[in-house]
């Protein structure tokens, strides 16, 4: 866990409210593991609240490391205005990733993705691809017009897009798609980061897989696990807490109360 | 000499400074970004002599300049705080005075926590939370009621091995009253402010944004009440005051030294940045150069020859 | 039909954008930058019987993003506003609903001022500021206890011309004992926040900054308790509120609205940006559209509903 | 009065504390009258307070202004950062200025500054200049190293020098100067803008004087005369309150208590 002012290299909009940031230090050459986190200073100082966001990719030989983010908020939209050579204080990386160890080569992925969850799936897939894993990704827009990263994922195995108006893919949310294509499909492992209501979908239907993974959002204050903001309890046991900051922010399926 | 070591009952500090209440765990994480050595002290969470779940999510919300937190208290509970919790900082940081933090529903609560914690190697002063915002019954009421902080604060002080320190919330027509109840109880000083009650609604929702609706206000936006408030306790009290609210830099810290505090504890600066409490102490030295401060000790004594 | 109008007692405006009382004088300079027709309304200025030439220097000080004031109500006297002031906004702005901020030491000099200010031909309401930390008896004596401020608002509401609004102080305990009383003294609504006390220290000098040691703390730093204070006033009362604290933005105007205000009033933001009122004007329909709220009247009555 | 975005054309670093930012606009083509001031907003939100700094220089034919001013805080801290491009928030020009009206060409006027006090000085010097009046300048600073614009006033008229420490010109404050080398010197016009001391030192001996200035300065909120933050009472009657961003910033000797 490191604290660093890492320098903005370049920062591409990709869709009317998504961005790609690259950062430059030496965070980058830690290695995180995909689906850990940054927490990012906003560079306006009546902001104090650092914001989170899961580490798209990484090139360590370049000791560079990426973000995908939208606009949602104040904070976003201040950060989409940083031009390249700008420092940004950053701690990171942070949290619990997904875990791949018990993944052979030539086993099967499946990854749910939905809107702006998929920048950490997009690192774990390259991981996976990298360790000989086949990847199949599903992932869910609004509309065509918000997908991002389509030719990127492409590259890493087959992609199945779900958009809610139909305007690209299946028409319908990212269950129905699961539902209607992966309804017998076996797969080695399953990875989802998305909407709640993409997470809660994923955790029933794997709640009895062995090795099925959600990634969770939820407000932090301290983003390293010592305010109890980010808490989420657990499945079986309401009076016990986890800290998606520390704990996660990935859990196995079933084991907390989405 | 150290110019910057304060003493304060049980409390003999080689710098002023310590992360407030809940702004810092027990220090475990924030122990990978610096050594917890170079703080004055440390002001842990608080404990309960139950477990706590705390309150619903979203605990936080972000505000210009400041931030709301309704965390209920959660915590493991007095029994886990002392076999485990607090054994860390000994083994670790066994020169590290602790202040323990105590909060609790009911007076027999609170002296129970006291009793038990006060007893810990490492605490060294008891902070008192009368003033939660943030859960049901977690102390506001002995926080706004003279009569209930006077018999809780002279219960707590009788089965305490170490100082009380009493923290005083700052959602009161006049803290004054509650600070002199306290006072005559037999506490040992003051902490404060604690946090502001505050709101923030969803405007996607139009509700309130925090699970339990209203949560407490801190950081800078607040630190203009701090210097007021532990001023005005200043002013009618000769008790020692670790102040607090809306410090981020060095020259914060004076501020609140020189409104009346003794010491001062860092909140929410941490959040903005885990490495603020070394950073300021750090910075400390230069910055009362240039305002030429000599030592911590002889700003105390100046201000409180001034404040009578 | 017009999507931003709302209807208050005495007070039927185009929108729910005005002034906050102190923050725009009586508008003849703010009316270079821009028509001030496009104003809801107009809150002028404290008056009080006597001229007041208010406290030293220095009056303002900035804190992080919020300030601290103590003008101390100075004001030429409600005979010369009544002859002056009043009269150029008449004449000038004839359609402008005045609201008029009555300030005293006593009551008999609130009652005096009400008395007058309220045959004023603009002057649609009355703002009882019994809230102004910034004078040794500026009426928060009667902020603050609640037999006080009922006794002072049926005097006042005696003698009124048009209906009278008080103004409440965030600087208590429990908002709703006051609140409570001023209504049943017959109080036509509500105005909140007024500013919370603070102090800032200039460490060259060591001494408080401002002239008189305190002053109110405005701006965003507050809105997260003025949204909190509304909406606890709004869970209590049916009478309608002029709610203000730290409004910069539009979505700032929608979060006091949905706290439970009629209206809002923009105060420090003037400072800002002295185009604050007619940008917020401006910008709520679109940000209306966002949050799919229709009308302001049906986002009112919504938040009626729901508090009860 | 104008409200206008304002755009950084340069800024230059003139000391180890005193900036010259160059503006353009339309502002600049009003023509405001040397004395008035303009009110900047600090880019950073946090800061609420517009920051009050007289004009030092006006090329209307550029529309340029520009403004002088040293480092003393965090909101001239924070202005000192921007760059050529920028955009600032400024309203202005605000408050009266030096009267000059009554100088007929070949007339003299002494112009009395110290530190940050000259920007608005510069500004009258060359109107003075321009309407053909011999200008004569005593300026204080503490010490050598922190003078700036010496070539610029020097160009106008004579400049004496006064320093607090001796390290160049006289050695003393500026009424010893006044004092040594101006005693029985006759003025048509005498002008001052500088520290508290200055400005008492300049009303106390031309307070008899039909025609002579101080520019004041006071913590401001609103700057357009309508919040009453700004006040200063008059000489001769302390219940009379004049307002320094609208009634001054400047006034004649012996008006106001200062
Ligand atoms: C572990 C983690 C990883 C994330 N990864 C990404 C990512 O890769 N790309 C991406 O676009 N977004 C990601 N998010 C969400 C992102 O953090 C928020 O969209 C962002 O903080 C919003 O900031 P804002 O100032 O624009 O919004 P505002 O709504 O103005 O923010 C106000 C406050 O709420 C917090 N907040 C608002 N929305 C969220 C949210 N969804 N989750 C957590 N806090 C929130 C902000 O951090 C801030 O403290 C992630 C969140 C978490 C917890
Ligand atoms: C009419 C007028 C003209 C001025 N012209 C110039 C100029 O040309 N060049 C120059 O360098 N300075 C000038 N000043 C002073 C300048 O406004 C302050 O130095 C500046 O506001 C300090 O801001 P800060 O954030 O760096 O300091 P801080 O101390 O952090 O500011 C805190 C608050 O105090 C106010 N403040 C602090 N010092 C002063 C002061 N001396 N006068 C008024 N308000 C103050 C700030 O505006 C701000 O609101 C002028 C002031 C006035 C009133
Ligand atoms: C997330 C959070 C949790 C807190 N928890 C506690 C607590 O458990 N006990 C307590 O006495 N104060 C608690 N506080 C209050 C702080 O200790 C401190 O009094 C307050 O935040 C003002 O200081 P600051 O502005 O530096 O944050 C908490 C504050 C925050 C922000
Ligand atoms: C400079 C200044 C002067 C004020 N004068 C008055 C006043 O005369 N009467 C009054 O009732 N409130 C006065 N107020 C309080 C405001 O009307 C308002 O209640 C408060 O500032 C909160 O709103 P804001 O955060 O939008 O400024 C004053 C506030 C400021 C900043
Ligand atoms: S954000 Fe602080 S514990 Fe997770
Ligand atoms: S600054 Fe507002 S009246 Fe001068």
């Amino acid at each position: 866990m490191l604290q660093e002012n890492l320098t903005v290299v370049s920062q591409r909009q990709l869709t009317a409210d998504v961005f790609e940031l690259t950062l430059q230090g030496k965070m980058a050459t830690t290695d995180p593991v995909a689906g850990q986190f940054v927490d990012v200073k906003i560079p306006d100082s009546s902001h104090l609240l650092r914001r989170p966001f899961g580490i798209a990719q990484v090139d360590a030989a370049k000791s560079q490391l990426r973000l995908l983010y939208r606009t949602v908020g104040q904070g976003t939209a201040a950060l989409s205005q940083v031009t390249a050579g700008t420092r940004l204080d950053t701690i990171g990386p942070l949290g619990h990733g997904f875990p791949t160890d018990f993944l052979q080569a030539g086993q099967h992925a499946l990854i749910i993705g939905g809107g702006t969850g998929i920048p950490p799936l997009y690192a774990l897939s390259r991981q996976l691809v990298a360790q000989g894993v086949e990847v199949t990704h599903a992932i869910g827009f609004g509309r065509q017009q918000q997908i991002f990263y389509e030719q990127e994922f492409r590259e890493l195995g087959a992609v199945h897009y779900a958009t809610d108006d139909g305007s690209y893919g299946f028409h319908g949310h990212i269950g129905l798609l699961l539902d209607a294509q992966f309804a017998d499909a076996e797969f080695d492992a399953v990875y989802a980061c998305g909407p709640r209501g993409l997470l809660m979908a994923v955790n029933n239907r794997y709640r009895e897989h062995p090795h099925a993974y959600v990634s969770l959002e939820s407000r932090m204050a301290c983003g390293v696990g010592e305010c109890y903001a980010c808490v989420v309890p657990a499945q079986a046991d309401p009076t016990k807490m986890y800290k998606v900051c520390d704990d996660g922010p990935v859990f196995a399926t079933g084991e907390v109360a989405i | 000499m150290n110019r910057l070591a304060v003493t304060l009952p049980g409390l003999k500090l080689k710098n002023p400074i310590m992360p407030a209440s809940g702004c810092f765990g027990f220090g475990q994480h924030y122990a990978e970004f610096y050594d917890l050595n170079r703080l004055g002290a440390i002001i842990v969470k608080a404990a309960t002599l139950k477990p706590r779940i705390g309150n619903p999510t979203p605990r936080v919300a972000e505000t210009t300049s400041g931030m709301l937190n309704a965390i209920g208290l959660q915590n493991p509970g007095v029994t886990a705080i002392m076999t485990e919790k607090l054994p860390w900082l000994a083994e670790h940081y066994p020169d590290l005075p602790v202040i323990a933090n105590v909060a609790g529903s009911t007076e027999s609560d609170y002296v129970e926590v006291c009793r038990q914690i006060s007893t810990a190697v490492n605490v060294h002063a008891i902070e008192l939370n009368i003033s939660c915002p943030n859960v049901a019954h977690g102390g506001l009421e002995f926080g706004t009621d003279p009569q209930s902080a006077y018999a809780l604060t002279k219960a707590c002080k009788a089965v305490s091995q170490v100082p009380v320190y009493v923290k005083l919330s700052p959602n009161v027509t006049d803290i004054r009253v509650i600070a002199r109840a306290v006072e005559a109880a037999g506490a040992d000083g003051f902490t404060l402010i604690n946090t502001l009650v505050g709101m923030q609604i969803d405007l996607k929702t139009r509700q309130p944004l925090l699970g339990n609706r209203t949560g407490g206000l801190s950081g800078p936006a607040i630190k203009p009440v701090a210097v007021r408030l532990i001023n005005q306790v200043h002013q009618i009290s000769q008790l020692p005051i670790i102040g607090m609210g809306g410090v981020m830099t060095a020259e914060d810290t004076l501020e609140l030294m020189m409104a009346g505090a003794s010491a001062v504890a860092v909140g929410t600066a941490n959040f903005d940045n885990p490495q603020a409490c070394p950073d300021i102490i750090n910075a400390l030295p230069s910055v009362m150069d240039h305002y030429h401060i000599a030592d911590l000790p002889s700003l105390i004594n100046e201000m409180a020859v001034t404040a009578v």
